[in-house]
């Protein structure tokens, strides 16, 4: 089983993750498809560590570590989230534009 | 002895520079001195232009003194200087009798006016420009005091400014000789670039032109615009217009430029260069039917006109048309001798109108009548002057014109019926304003008396002048034309001619009794039935209306199409540049909106645009 | 005489008097303008006294001072036979036959124009000092004999010029300075590049002592006209694959016509003229008297200096151009003058037909035609001189120049409407006046070379007659309008300028050699330049 | 099972899988209702009652009523709640808990999956039913649930860290995350289990266990008084009793995962027994386990600011600890002074289960009323006398009496003929009984009055007559006035 | 192509493999196109979920079930949690609000995956050495993690203590 059908899927995820973040206007959904696309990273990752060219088990430490950031990362973000939300009272992606000209 | 007086023959256009300087410098202050000196001076340059006329009277070799450098062209050096040829002695005369007489007769018509002594410093500085043409010794000194003496017209014509017609004369006097002018310039130009060592001077021109140096096509297209010059300043055919207009300024004035001397400039340009227009042959052609037409033209338009001066002006019109028909039939003499006649005949017509006008305070004939009985001597005069111009015997007129009209007969039978037309008219419109002006009962109520000495002695002068003036070229003493030099035609009395032309001045004379004298044939025979002729001739044939519409509107069209050109499409260039760079500036701001989202799909597409260009290098090799 | 330096002198005079204003307090006017005035009319007899003592004949480059300015070593690696290599800055001032008259000029008409700034109503001071800084960047453009010191005045002069244009002008001033300072920029910006191309190539000197071999790059004009009609032979001219000194044809048709357009901007030529226009109009008459008396002038002096005294061959064949340029700007220029409403438009574009006829005069490329044009410079820059001043002395008692609201002023200032319709007469070219003699000169050497272009170039005239009649006619002649009946004749502080100006054009007119003898070894010299390099020319 | 799991994977292989896993879940799902009943028991004698005891002989169907009852009860869904997570969530609590059985080995080959990350796979699986019981409280569209929800969340997740922490110490003795090879690490006798080396991991996991499964002093998220029932109050039928199933199926993972941590698997308690299979050892231990579990639970911290679970007595204690507590916390002592706090806790609860219950079988054994209860009359028709002095003191006149001449000749006086009491508007004032000279009607303990209909509640004197039990034996302190015996 | 398919789905690895990855992108995309917010969530709780069975299969067990500890169970209650905290107006997302931007970003995602499956498709990886057995795959792990991997290791601790400080820092409410 070779490693073009894991990296397909990475990519359509990836790619449906980038269309998520970027269109949705929504916060937390933008986070989540931030977190889509980690995982679609990650998919990567192992997908080489099993089928790459020197498979090992690097791979899978790295997509350790990537889980790890992935969850500090969500942390962060959602507490920035319920910060922003309380004092703006929304969590519109598009009204936080504050740094229009 | 012999060059004496000729030698000093550059202090005659001096001595009135003097009297114009004074008068600037201390114009105010003199008030009632500045006439005097205007007169002194005109006396002194008359009496030395009498005495090197005399001195001249006995031989006929030109003294020529041209040391002046003036202006180095790389090795070309180009002098200044004068020249007295029997011609400029003979001009010299007439110029400086004439503008005497004028200077006389202004100081007593311009009496009232504030600015006195502006108008003598501006006729002092007319006569030294045209003392300075007559005897500049080469083409380019000849020009410059050409348009000295156009500028002069000009100032002297718009010298009642604060009328808006003189305003419009004077332009127009001015602009339409410059016309002329440019004619004049580029033949100068052609003449400098054909002429052998680059000189302009007269003796050259002869020397070159006679021995035929200069191939026809060049002698031709010189001639032509050195005659278009001359069309300019003598009002020919299609740069007439001016003349009539400058009747605006002070009649004096018309009578000493626009009828004695600056008009004759053409002529005697002509005449100067006489060599020129012989080298080519259809040049002369050109000349002589110029002439001719012109001489008809103007005479008509000279019987439907109400205003005194405008009359005489289409009459010196039609004179000069004959002057140069003499000249493009190759009678030099004939046109000069004319031209020496119509000086004095037609000054004194027209100071004698300016008495008239002086006296009954209009110019329009019509409310004029029966000032005979009041105005005894200039009633006189005026009679004299008119049947001169008319052409009768024993008068200058008969002389000058019969020689022309026998130049015409053997040379040009076409011309020579037109010429004899022509005449007729002239007696008909000079025997018009007679009767008209002095016959009948007095149309208006001012009443008229005679004027003062300073207007009578003048008109007695030029009376007698007329007169006698004939007998200098009569058929049967040829003097002036040998005194000349020129012995081209031999002097035979062609009786037909005389007796044909006096036929037609007694025709004219009659006829302009009978319709304004006795008033017996209704005065509007021509205007009854054909009313449209009448208004033609009566509106000068259009011609006015025709330049306005196609010259001045037409300029200024062209002068609008570039402004708008100009404002809109080099200044819009500009102002598309400019405006380019802030639309594009503006675009670029459209995307900074602030959201995390457009950056990020903007960043998104750069990167794929960045991916495909790169991967693309693979498919298709670009550079 | 010749001890002294004097060109310097010359040049450096306002910019003196300009230091010393710096110390007078800003409220003291009568002060500064004594000042400003001295600082102008020293120059002025400094000037005459160089005219005076410029001997004719003999080497036209004279009064000659050149100094090392700046000297800037070149890395040598891989000219190791060449001990020291470097580019030097030359402070380089001289005077010949073409740029003495000029100088001239600039003193004249910059101290009339200093009289005429004394109706300037705001901030006298920063006014005079910006204007001895322009007039001392003006004498140095003429003086220069270096490509870069050329340059550096020219800049030098715009500068002053935008905020002179720029403060004082009329209503909207600053768009007229912001397009003057933007497209002269350009312009100065595409010559800065025709020189350096110049300099890199042609602007070396190989001086060979007995052991070591200097090379220097300098902007020397000589230097670089030397290596340019040096024996065709010689190693600079071998057109060598890589060899650094030669210019090929078609780099020397580039840098030609970047000369040709950044001078064209400056003396406008048809497509660049509109920032002119609106300078003419806005700023204030005195600055409009030395714009268009002097600054048109550089452009034209730039064009002759380098365009085409450095490349006679590229000039000559595209003498038809510059002919059928002129003509453009001629004919345009009367055009348009004849249907504006303003006066101050009107001479500017009348200055536009003027500089048509300078164009013209150069395109002939025989003596009379360059004569024509160097006196058709100095007689435009004498009579539009006259004619601002006189329009600033009527704005400044009529507060408008429409044509239309004014009219019959002869009765009320008939002295100044004199000298109007004087200055009138000589910018149509009446013989007798300046103007004339340029013209006549101009259209002579055009003659020699394109009749046809001539000939048309000639309806110029007629066109001039009408718009100056018409423009002069208007303010002079007709009925009075009432409020202007009581404005008074001119003052002496302004007659005496007027006066000057009317001797000079008169003098100039009457006896031109007075101008043309100094011209002819230069011109001489050029001729047989543009005889050699661009072959015979007929005529 | 290991062999079954060597073989490569095929048709037949997965039904036996199946079969295996549908005897797991019946296993399951028995241990879960006899649990349920268990622990109602124990509770119920901790609260000096006996616990469910009318279902089935001693009580022991009454989880299985339960069960038929969620089953055939109908489950209602709120209208504004969102009905596909309403209907997914029990489905997302349930599946874990039992997928998170398969990999506790019951015996050295009884184990359903082999797995070398056996303990991380029952927390991931752990974690993902806290998702359950979130969207559950989030679905049901109740603030209640809401908050019962994230707070049941909350305590889940807070806990199961220290959970796997104190697995760790396991894992770094055995080396592996594999159960089967954990449980291998501790044969030999019971000091060889794993609870006596990390008796502290063995602690906190207990806790954490209990708090994990919001047992009794975590159970915060069912406080009764605040939250009503925690997530699931809006469910009820089915989908309740499926998180109810999910919360004894952890309960049996908890008690099995510690066991087989920390107390030996299948690993016999001394070597000499261990001959006995393993399988037996293995719910013995769950068993004692669970015991010690809800004891522990029960009573080792009551809740400092509510009552036990339902028990009053337990509450009074824990009422009185509570002071305690609050007092000691409030000056800061803690520590050791908490521990005695639990300890006396713990003594009375051991000493409740030990006395006697008062739950009494009600309807069954009748209830032994106060010796003055006023309960329903009972009518002796020989003692009457027909004096109707109890019908003229009843003060809401509900007593109507006619009497009828003696029919034995010789004594005189009336015998009752009918007696009736209007029990709809009888108050049982008692009053009738005090006058009756002659005790003739006399109050019992019996107070079911409870009729279909109105007319059932006028009593003749037949059924007064016959109602005869639990009669009130002191009736009125005073002598029997006048001449009527006392009754015997 | 079917054959090709069918070939691929015969071996069952592959079929599981293609089980979960369907599963995946089913998710995937419902979690695009739904617009109630916590149904969002659980489209891509089920994603995590298919794509930890994924790292399964790729004999990453350990990494597998990490992966649903950590995304199934932490991360997507955490979202859970962000969305209750943070009240939602109007559930339904308003789509075409911004056509322009949503068009071009599809066309972008859809050019970014073409580049990304033409690269693919036409890289031959070609593993060099022997794969690795995913025999007591979580012993290697943890040896090499602590052997090789130990920096790292160190770095992620002091990571997660920063960010779970400033969470707690950040989302704090200042009441007090």
């Amino acid at each position: 089983m070779s490693i073009t059908p894991y990296l397909t899927l990475a990519a359509i995820l990836f790619c449906i993750g980038l269309y998520g973040a970027l269109s949705k206007k929504n916060a937390i959904i933008v986070l989540l498809s931030i977190e889509l696309m980690l995982n679609a990273v990650n998919l990567n990752l192992i997908a080489f560590a099993k089928y790459g060219p020197k498979p090992g088990l690097a791979g899978q430490i790295f997509s350790l570590f990537n889980i790890t950031v992935a969850a500090a990362e969500v942390a962060v973000g959602i507490a920035i989230l319920i910060n922003l939300y309380r004092n703006r009272g929304t969590t519109d992606v598009t009204d936080m534009d504050t740094m229009k000209r | 002895m012999a060059n004496d007086f000729t030698s000093y023959a550059w202090l005659v256009p001096l001595f009135p520079l003097l009297a114009f300087l004074v008068l600037i410098a201390a114009g105010r202050q003199l008030r009632e001195a500045g006439a005097y000196i205007s007169i002194v001076a005109m006396l002194a340059s008359f009496v030395l232009a009498l005495l090197i006329f005399f001195e001249r009277l006995g031989h006929t070799t030109d003294y020529t003194w041209n040391q002046l450098k003036w202006l180095t062209i790389g090795d070309f050096q180009l002098n200044m200087g004068f020249e007295v040829t029997n011609l400029n002695a003979l001009m010299l005369v007439i110029v400086t009798l004439v503008s005497l007489l004028v200077n006389i007769y202004s100081k007593g018509y311009m009496h009232g006016d504030e600015r006195v002594n502006v108008f003598f410093s501006y006729i002092q500085l007319f006569s030294f420009a045209m003392l300075g043409l007559v005897i500049s010794v080469n083409v380019l000194e000849l020009y410059i005091f050409w348009e000295l003496v156009g500028v002069c017209s000009f100032l002297l014509v718009g010298f009642w400014y604060f009328k808006p017609e003189a305003r419009a004369a004077a332009k127009k006097a001015f602009i339409v000789t410059r016309v002329g002018d440019v004619g004049l310039f580029l033949g100068m130009l052609l003449l400098f670039w054909y002429m052998p060592g680059h000189s302009l001077d007269f003796s050259a021109i002869h020397n070159a032109f006679s021995q035929g140096k200069i191939d026809p096509s060049i002698a031709t297209w010189i001639a032509i615009l050195v005659f278009v010059g001359a069309m300019g300043k003598s009002g020919q055919f299609p740069l007439h217009t001016w003349l009539p207009d400058a009747m605006e300024g002070p009649t004096p004035i018309s009578a000493l430029i626009h009828a004695a001397t600056m008009v004759a400039a053409g002529v005697y340009l002509v005449a100067r260069t006489m060599d020129i227009f012989q080298a080519s042959p259809d040049a002369m052609l050109v000349v002589a039917y110029v002439g001719g037409f012109t001489a008809i033209f103007a005479a008509t338009i000279g019987t439907a006109q109400n205003d005194i001066k405008r009359v005489l002006a289409y009459s010196t019109v039609s004179q000069l048309g004959y002057m140069m028909m003499a000249l493009g039939l190759g009678a030099a003499t004939a046109g000069i001798f004319h031209l020496f006649t119509h000086a004095f005949f037609k000054a004194l017509l027209f100071l004698g109108a300016g008495s008239v006008i002086h006296a009954v305070h209009t110019q329009d004939i019509r409310e004029m009548g029966g000032l005979a009985g009041k105005m005894k001597i200039t009633a006189w005069t005026f009679a004299i002057g008119a049947l001169a111009l008319s052409g009768i015997v024993p008068l200058s007129g008969f002389w000058s014109k019969d020689a022309i009209l026998s130049a015409a007969f053997e040379h040009n039978q076409l011309l020579f019926w037109v010429g004899l037309i022509a005449a007729f008219f002239t007696a008909f419109y000079m025997a018009r304003l007679f009767f008209l002006v002095f016959a009948g009962k007095p149309r208006s109520d001012a009443h008229a008396h005679e004027s003062p000495a300073p207007f009578t002695f003048p008109l007695v002068v030029l009376a007698v002048l007329a007169v006698i003036a004939g007998f200098v070229f009569t058929p049967f003493n040829g003097w002036l034309g040998h005194w000349l030099g020129d012995h081209a035609e031999a002097e035979t009395a062609n009786w037909t001619v005389m007796i044909l032309s006096t036929l037609a001045g007694l025709l004219g004379i009659g006829l302009g009794y009978v319709m304004y004298g006795k008033n017996s044939v209704s005065r509007d025979i021509v205007a009854g039935n054909a009313p449209w002729l009448y208004t033609l001739v009566y509106r000068k044939y259009y011609i006015d209306e025709l330049y306005d519409v196609v010259f001045v509107r037409g300029l200024r069209l062209i002068g609008k199409a570039f402004e708008l050109f100009d404002i809109y499409i080099v200044d819009g260039i500009v102002r598309l540049c400019s405006a380019a760079v802030v639309g594009i500036g503006r675009l670029g701001l459209r995307l900074q909106n602030g959201q995390v989202q457009t950056y990020g799909l903007a960043t998104l597409l750069g990167l794929l645009i960045l991916a495909l260009a790169l991967a693309g290098r693979r498919f298709f090799h670009l550079g | 005489m010749d001890k002294l330096p004097l060109l310097t002198l010359i040049a450096f005079t306002p910019l003196l008097g300009a230091l010393v204003l710096l110390f007078v307090p800003k409220q003291q006017g009568r002060l500064i303008k004594t000042i400003a005035l001295i600082a102008t009319l020293i120059p002025l007899v400094l000037a005459a006294a160089l005219y005076a003592a410029y001997q004719a004949s003999g080497d036209p480059v004279q009064f000659k001072e050149m100094y090392s300015w700046i000297k800037i070593p070149l890395n040598k690696e891989g000219l190791e036979q060449i001990t020291s290599f470097f580019f030097e800055f030359k402070y380089n001032l001289a005077v010949d036959g073409l740029s003495l008259p000029l100088v001239f000029l600039t003193a004249l008409v910059s101290a009339m124009a200093a009289l005429a700034s004394f109706h300037i109503k705001k901030r006298w001071k920063t006014f005079y000092i910006c204007f001895l800084l322009l007039e001392t960047g003006m004498f140095g453009v003429f003086m220069a004999q270096d490509l870069f010191l050329f340059f550096l005045f020219f800049e030098i002069t715009l500068v002053p010029m935008f905020f002179l244009v720029g403060i004082w002008g009329y209503l909207d001033r600053e768009k007229a300075a912001n397009k003057f300072l933007i497209y002269n920029g350009i312009g100065s910006a595409i010559m800065l590049i025709a020189f350096l191309i110049i300099v890199a190539t042609v602007g070396f000197t190989m001086t060979q002592t007995n052991n070591e071999v200097i090379l220097s790059y300098s902007g020397d004009i000589h230097q670089i006209a030397h290596n340019l009609f040096q024996d065709p032979n010689a190693f600079v001219n071998q057109a060598k694959p890589n060899n650094p000194f030669f210019m090929s044809d078609t780099m020397k048709w580039t840098v030609f016509l970047m000369l040709l357009v950044a001078f064209g901007i400056k003396l406008p030529i048809f497509p660049f003229h509109t920032w002119m226009l609106r300078v003419h109009t806005e700023a204030p008459p005195s600055i409009v008297m030395i714009h268009s008396g002097i600054l048109l002038k550089m452009g034209a002096y730039g064009l002759i200096r380098f365009g085409v005294l450095f490349f006679p061959a590229q000039a000559k064949e595209a003498a038809l151009l510059l002919g059928i340029l002129g003509v453009i700007n001629i004919l345009y220029g009367a055009a348009l003058a004849v249907v504006q409403r303003e006066f101050k438009l009107v001479l500017a574009y009348s200055s536009i037909s003027h500089m048509g006829v300078v164009l013209l005069g150069l395109a002939a490329f025989n003596t009379s035609g360059l004569q024509g044009a160097v006196f058709q410079l100095v007689s435009h820059g004498l009579i539009s001189a006259l004619l601002f001043l006189l329009v600033g002395s009527i704005y400044e008692r009529t507060e408008t120049t429409e044509l239309g609201a004014l009219g019959g002023l002869a009765k009320s200032i008939p002295f100044m409407s004199g000298i109007l319709l004087i200055a009138g007469m000589a910018s149509l070219g009446l013989p007798g006046l300046s103007g004339f003699i340029g013209e006549f000169l101009a259209f002579v050497g055009m003659f020699g070379t394109y009749k046809a272009v001539a000939a048309v170039g000639a309806l110029g005239i007629i066109l001039a007659a009408v718009y100056v009649l018409r423009g002069v006619l208007s303010i002079t002649f007709g009925p009075i309008a009432a409020q202007y009946a009581g404005i008074r004749d001119a003052r002496l502080v302004e007659a005496i300028p007027m006066i000057t100006l009317v001797a000079f054009i008169l003098l100039l007119g009457i006896y031109p050699s007075v101008l043309s003898e100094p011209l002819q070894q230069t011109i001489s010299g050029m001729d047989q330049l543009l005889h050699s390099a661009a072959g015979h020319i007929g005529g | 099972m290991m062999h079954f799991l060597e073989q490569p994977f095929g048709w037949s292989n997965f039904f036996v899988f199946l079969l295996l896993g549908i005897v797991m879940l019946l296993i399951v799902l028995g241990f879960v209702t006899y649990a349920i009943y268990f622990e109602r028991k124990v509770i119920g004698w901790m609260q000096f009652r006996i616990g469910p005891n009318r279902t089935g002989p001693l009580g022991l169907l009454q989880s299985v009523a339960d069960v038929t009852k969620l089953l055939i009860k109908e489950d209602t869904i709120p209208r504004k709640a969102e009905r596909q997570l309403f209907i997914l969530a029990p489905v997302i609590t349930f599946i874990p808990s039992f997928a998170a059985i398969a990999v506790l080995p019951f015996a050295s080959n009884l184990f359903f999956a082999d797995l070398d990350v056996g303990i991380l796979y029952y927390v991931a699986l752990s974690g993902i039913s806290t998702i359950g019981i979130v969207l559950g409280g989030w679905a049901s569209n109740n603030k209640y649930a809401l908050l019962g929800g994230m707070r049941s969340a909350a305590q889940m997740i807070s806990y199961e860290v220290p959970l796997v922490i104190s697995v760790v110490g396991i894992v770094m003795m055995t080396g592996t995350l594999n159960l089967r090879l954990i449980v291998e690490g501790q044969a030999g006798g019971f000091w060889h289990w794993n609870f006596i080396p990390q008796i502290i991991g063995f602690v906190v996991f207990v806790i954490a266990g209990i708090s994990e499964l919001n047992r009794t002093p975590f159970d915060l998220p069912e406080a009764e008084s605040e939250l009503v029932a925690g997530y699931h109050v809006e469910y009820s039928g089915f989908r309740f009793a499926f998180f109810m199933l999910a919360e004894y199926v952890y309960v049996f993972a908890i008690a099995s995962l510690t066991t087989v941590l920390f107390l030996g698997g299948w690993q016999s308690p001394l070597p000499v027994l261990d001959f006995i299979p393993g399988i037996i050892l293995v719910p013995a231990q769950i068993f004692v386990h669970r015991l010690f579990l809800l004891l522990a639970a029960r009573d080792a911290a009551a809740h400092p600011d509510r009552p036990a679970h339902g028990s009053r007595l337990a509450g009074a204690a824990a009422a009185r600890d509570r002071q305690h507590f609050r007092q000691r916390d409030f000056n800061g002592i803690g520590g050791w002074g908490r521990m005695k706090g639990i300890m006396k806790g713990l003594g009375v609860t051991f000493k409740a289960m030990t006395a006697k219950k008062v739950t009494y079988a009600y309807p069954d054994v009748p209830l032994e009323m106060p010796d003055r209860f006023r309960g329903i009359q009972h009518f002796e028709p020989d003692k009457c006398i027909v004096c109707n002095m109890c019908a003229k003191i009843c003060p809401t006149e509900c007593i109507t009496l006619t009497g009828k001449p003696n029919p034995d000749p010789e004594k005189k006086g009336k015998v009752i003929d009918t007696y009736d009491i209007n029990f709809e508007i009888c108050i049982l004032c008692d009053l009738c009984t005090e006058v009756c000279p002659t005790e003739a009607i006399v109050m019992t303990n019996n107070f079911e009055l409870s009729t279909y209909s109105r007319d059932e509640l006028f009593k003749d004197m037949k059924w007064l007559t016959d109602n005869n039990e639990n009669v009130r034996k002191e009736n009125n302190s005073a002598a029997p006035k006048g001449g009527a015996k006392a009754n015997a | 192509m079917l054959d090709r398919l069918i070939g691929f789905l015969s071996s069952g690895e592959n079929l599981v493999f293609f089980v979960f990855s369907l599963v995946a992108i089913c998710g995937a995309i419902f979690m695009i196109s739904l617009t109630r917010v916590v149904h969002m969530v659980m489209a891509l709780a089920l994603t995590f979920l298919s794509l930890g069975g994924i790292y399964i299969t790729l004999g990453a067990e350990f990494v597998g079930w990490v992966q649903v500890l950590i995304y199934a169970g932490a991360i997507t209650i955490l979202m859970i949690f962000g969305i209750m905290m943070t009240r939602h107006r109007g559930e339904a997302e308003t789509e075409p609000q911004r056509p322009w931007h949503n068009g071009l970003l599809l066309v972008g995602a859809i050019v970014l995956f073409g580049i990304l499956f033409y690269v693919i498709q036409n890289a031959t990886i070609t593993p060099q050495s022997a794969p690795v057995d995913p025999k007591d795959n979580t012993l290697q792990i943890g040896q090499l993690l602590f052997n090789q991997y130990v920096i790292p290791f160190e770095i992620m601790s002091v990571l997660l203590t920063v960010a779970f400080i400033g969470a707690i820092v950040v989302a704090k409410r200042e009441e007090d």
